[in-house]
């Protein structure tokens, strides 16, 4: 019934996967920005999985935004991967695409 | 065919853009079709913008939305949008430039055909924000 | 916490059933928990009733829905839900008897806990309805 | 994004079987009415699979009395198949399961 935010980390090697789900807006982003702060603070790459999100709206896409920006000033790999429809249109209408590094799903079951 | 129209007020708060988004989906979506997300994506940000920037003197704590459905176009009509002093600082942020924030009325100006401010009666020293967005022939009832 | 107030207003016809189910959902689920889909049954059958019953000569076109949220409650009230004659004849049916229709007013009370009508002052001769839920602990702020 | 009705009529041996999913309400029920009545006038047995409803109302429910006092009338076989949770609750709350054939849900793969 709820597409409310879902946020889990998995490690893996060489750093974490943040995988997100249901809707990021103005309510539930800063949720999402306090786990990238926290995987960024933990070292290694960080990949933000986003094949699960329905809706994103500006506030989550500030939030990747700041996200990269931390990653950038630490020097530390930050990825997008598997934008769903909804987020890769929204990172084309913000014209924010060519600054993430935006990888493919893995292959295989997960 | 007359107007159909749909009227929301919701308390001016972070959680009421969830059950707002939910609405205008059902209720547009056999007109908008394919339109629909891009219509209720300029909404939530313009119903972000009041919950988090309206100016506290103008004494609101809702979000008023009307919704006029015409044969050609949906009209919005956000009641005390902002004060009429804060217009000047509402634009879209220089896109160049990389940074958080900044991007709601970008997309509001992409997302519809229409973006206007217009006094509104029921507020004195507010503006209502009026946003249309021309339906789809698919959509035409 | 204050009381946190809703006031939706659609046309009265069947299709904005499912607009106003949607937003019902999405704003009360936090409360309301486990008895959301009891309580947006409720209300459908109420809004429903108004769209096929409501007394013409009351020459009202929409469903006015108004939602407080209390601390401990969830109150609803629907605008010139019937005419005041019409009183009489909302009725549970008989459930020995197996029918096609009647069910609607015997959702709503069974679901609710309070089943009440009052004069509605902005549209003469007419009754609102009121309604209302009490809140799981488990919703309580 | 729409959980609008969907109605969908499959043969079995010796009858019919509505595949019913999404929401049955007011607005949507007079279209499983017809549906309903277009099989009976079919003839045989007619199975109204509903696992796949999200919602129904008191306007959904009268459809399927309707229709079972029609199956009734005409001497053929009216069955409920799978009931979903919420269709159960419904059901229930009218004090009308006991008046409907339910099936539960076909073993294997349908
Ligand atoms: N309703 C409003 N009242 C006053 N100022 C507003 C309003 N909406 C937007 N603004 C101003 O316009 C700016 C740009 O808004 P927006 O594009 O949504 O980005 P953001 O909200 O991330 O700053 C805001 O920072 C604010 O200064
Ligand atoms: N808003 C209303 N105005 C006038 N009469 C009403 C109204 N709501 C219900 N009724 C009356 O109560 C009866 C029972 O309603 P209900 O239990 O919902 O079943 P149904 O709508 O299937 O008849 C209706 O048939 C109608 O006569």
């Amino acid at each position: 019934m709820s597409d409310r935010l879902r946020v889990a980390t998995e490690r893996m090697e060489g750093g974490q996967v943040v995988v997100v789900g249901g809707e990021v807006d103005m309510e539930s982003s800063p949720r999402l920005l306090l786990e990238l702060q926290r995987c960024l603070a933990h070292g290694g790459r960080t990949v933000v999985d986003l094949a699960g999100v329905q809706y994103i709206d500006s506030a989550g896409i500030a939030v990747l935004v700041e996200a990269l920006k931390v990653a950038r000033r630490r020097g530390q790999e930050f990825a997008l991967r598997a934008p769903s429809a909804q987020v890769t249109a929204v990172l084309a209408l913000a014209q924010l695409q060519q600054f993430f590094r935006i990888e493919p799903a893995p292959d295989g079951p997960r | 065919m007359g107007v159909r129209v749909y009227q929301l007020q919701v308390p001016a708060v972070a959680s009421c853009l969830r059950p707002v988004r939910a609405f205008l989906t059902a209720a547009l979506e056999d007109v908008l079709a394919a339109a629909t997300p891009a219509v209720v994506l300029a909404l939530d940000e313009a119903c972000a913008n009041v919950v988090a920037h309206r100016a506290r003197h103008l004494g609101r704590d809702d979000v008023e939305l009307r919704i006029e459905l015409w044969p050609d176009r949906v009209r919005f009509r956000l009641a005390a949008f902002c004060a009429a002093a804060d217009l000047p600082a509402i634009r879209p942020r220089d896109l160049a430039e990389v940074r958080a924030g900044g991007l709601g009325t970008h997309f509001v100006g992409q997302l519809m055909d229409r973006v206007d401010y217009e006094p509104d009666p029921q507020c004195p020293g507010a503006m209502a924000l009026l946003l249309e967005k021309r339906l789809p022939p698919e959509g035409r009832p």
